[in-house]
């Protein structure tokens, strides 16, 4: 058995846990906000990469409706999602044959303007970027990760970096940006007041 | 990560008092106290104060951060205690007295709220139990997938640079001044004695006029002031040198001088009243 | 058959696409980003509530490793993840058994937990409101500002209205609030009542 490339195993005992190392995998790649390694997999599993490869291979199988066990006689239906690799790792998507329906979804729920809310969100990003989504919350008084997603969804805004000593994700504007407000560069927006009170000490209360 | 590696509940250790009647958790003390099992003028707050102070600058040493949470929950339960051991403190029996009957009530009242703020207490704990429970689960976040991104109706946007900059102030310059962060200015209070309150009192009441307790705390710099003045209006009632008037129950309380010229001064509470509260707690208290 | 209080039903015939309904409802909750309502999910499906309901129970029952048909005598295992109800609808979690191995792979992983302060504000919020900072500082018997302003920041407290004799600002708990307690209406808080002798008479008194 290869030996996973860390110190000792004391990793989490994932057999042990209802659904064993299927289902932690599962786990990961449900709330990954990206696509994910064998590799990373297998090192927070604390497995061999190769039992993460059999994992994924067999739940790829399963959610495509394939039963995995050749003993199996049963009938499996597809679900609606699928697992996906990339050049990036492994995703769990919407199956491709609902597309016009997750389509219909997000049509349904979006509208062509975006809210105020997400319109005050943008003018703090694009006043005081790079900056955190911690950041815009506390500026905001509200909890903002929708709306930056949403503004990233609509290419307004981007990851640019993360911020070196807490790790946050820091954003600023995009190219389309600047074309939606038709100016050439962050420099071309008006000057609003050069020293607003409170501004300086946000840093220090960041949670 | 083991699951057991996770920060663990502060556990049952927590604030011990050592009183000539008691010993052990403070929160036992507070649970006889409100089951009626112990009488609240039996218990010596001032020592209570010193162990508890003792407490916090031992676990500021090792560094934890319980030391202010804890320090602001004492401040809250002992002055609800120091209220309640003042109203018990004052004369009692004849009830006959209209005056006294609004006094109960206070105690009473008093007596209901440390109830209630200990209620709100445990269900915290049971709102921390849920909301830690819950925060083990991660909801499914991720970005559409760029078919689904598509279906998104084309962006209407009308917002012009000039109304795009007015909005970044107003949000800007909406935040209130302040900063959200705990306050500890109350950790670092002057020493204040009831000796000196009281002389500070009978200097101003000398006039001979009545004046309202508002009146009388209105110059006080915290909340630590307001309550030792309190607690030295009753040594100075005890002492027969002021009257008090209250027409109901939180209502506004008068204060007259009673004592004459004669030459009472606060000296004499000297023997029974409570030592200078001790040294404020250090700056820096971890938070 | 009811028919769907819609117009005519023009939408996409879910029911041809293999896994049906039931995978249909997976591809809109593996895309969605918040919490989804049955009316939602309808109305994108061109379904009758009902119908979206009766799946929704299925899947919740299928990830739980229960079977939801009766008539099955083979073994489920849990999955990964999980489906839950809360008042702002339905969502995908991972489960909380993987949380030491998932928490590595989601951006804002560890959310900084509460203060004591911030529990205890937060508790009068929940349970008395609309309630003023002036009425949840008579009960903490601290100022409270600060700590309100945080939970604000955080999302799980916001103002509702001003009440109309003094003017204050009268708060009250968010949908997010809800969702971060894994329940769907404030009647599911746990009793207070237990802890709070006497709680009838203290209204009487309040500022």
């Amino acid at each position: 058995m290869s030996a996973p490339d860390r110190e000792d195993p004391v990793g989490p005992d994932v057999e042990a846990l209802p659904g064993g190392l299927k289902a932690a995998v599962e786990a990961i790649l449900m709330a990954a906000d990206e696509p994910v390694g064998e590799h990373a997999l297998a090192a927070a599993l604390v497995v061999p990469v190769a039992s993460v490869q059999r994992v994924l291979d067999r739940l790829r199988a399963e959610y495509d409706g394939r039963p995995a066990d050749p003993g199996y006689d049963g009938t499996l239906e597809p679900r609606g999602f699928e697992l996906r690799s990339t050049g990036a790792g492994w995703r769990i998507y919407s199956r491709s044959e609902f597309a016009p329906v997750v389509s219909a979804f997000v049509a349904e729920g979006q509208t062509a303007r975006l809210s105020q809310a997400a319109l005050e969100t943008l003018a703090v990003v694009a006043y005081r970027q790079p900056v955190s989504r911690g950041r815009i919350s506390a500026i905001r008084g509200v909890n903002v990760d929708g709306v930056v997603r949403t503004l990233v969804q609509r290419g307004l805004v981007r990851e640019l970096e993360r911020d070196g000593e807490s790790g946050a994700v820091l954003y600023g504007t995009t190219a389309f940006f600047l074309e939606k407000m038709g100016i050439g560069s962050l420099d071309e927006l008006p000057e609003i007041a050069p020293h607003l009170p409170g501004i300086d000490q946000l840093d220090d209360y960041e949670d | 990560m083991h699951p057991e590696e996770l920060p663990v509940s502060d556990g049952p250790g927590g604030f011990a008092v050592r009183l000539e009647n008691f010993a052990g958790p403070f929160e036992v003390l507070l649970s006889l106290i409100a089951k009626h099992e112990m009488d609240i003028t039996q218990v010596a707050l001032a020592t209570v104060t010193d162990e508890f102070l003792q407490y916090a600058r031992a676990l500021q040493e090792v560094g934890s951060a319980r030391a202010l949470d804890e320090a602001s929950e004492f401040l809250v339960v002992a002055a609800t205690l120091l209220d309640l051991k003042a109203a018990r403190l004052l004369p009692r029996g004849e009830v006959d007295d209209e005056e006294d009957v609004a006094l109960l009530e206070a105690r009473d009242l008093l007596f209901a709220r440390l109830l209630q703020y200990k209620a709100f207490k445990e269900v915290a704990g049971i709102l921390d139990e849920r909301l830690r429970a819950e925060s083990a689960r991660f909801p499914r976040s991720v970005p559409l997938d760029p078919e689904a991104a598509a279906a998104l109706p084309e962006l209407d946007w009308r917002t012009t640079p000039g109304q795009f900059a007015r909005i970044a102030r107003a949000v800007l310059e909406a935040r209130p001044g302040a900063p959200a962060e705990v306050g500890v200015d109350h950790l670092h209070g002057a020493a204040v004695t009831v000796r000196d309150e009281a002389e500070v009192l009978a200097g101003v009441l000398a006039d001979g006029r009545p004046h309202g307790f508002r009146g009388l705390v209105a110059d006080a710099a915290s909340m630590l002031v307001v309550v030792v003045r309190f607690l030295a209006l009753l040594e100075m009632y005890r002492d027969a040198v002021v009257d008090l008037v209250q027409e109901g129950p939180l209502g506004e309380l008068t204060v007259l001088w009673t004592g004459g010229d004669a030459g009472w001064s606060a000296d004499r509470l000297a023997d029974d009243a409570p030592e200078p509260l001790p040294a404020p707690l250090p700056a820096g208290v971890p938070a």
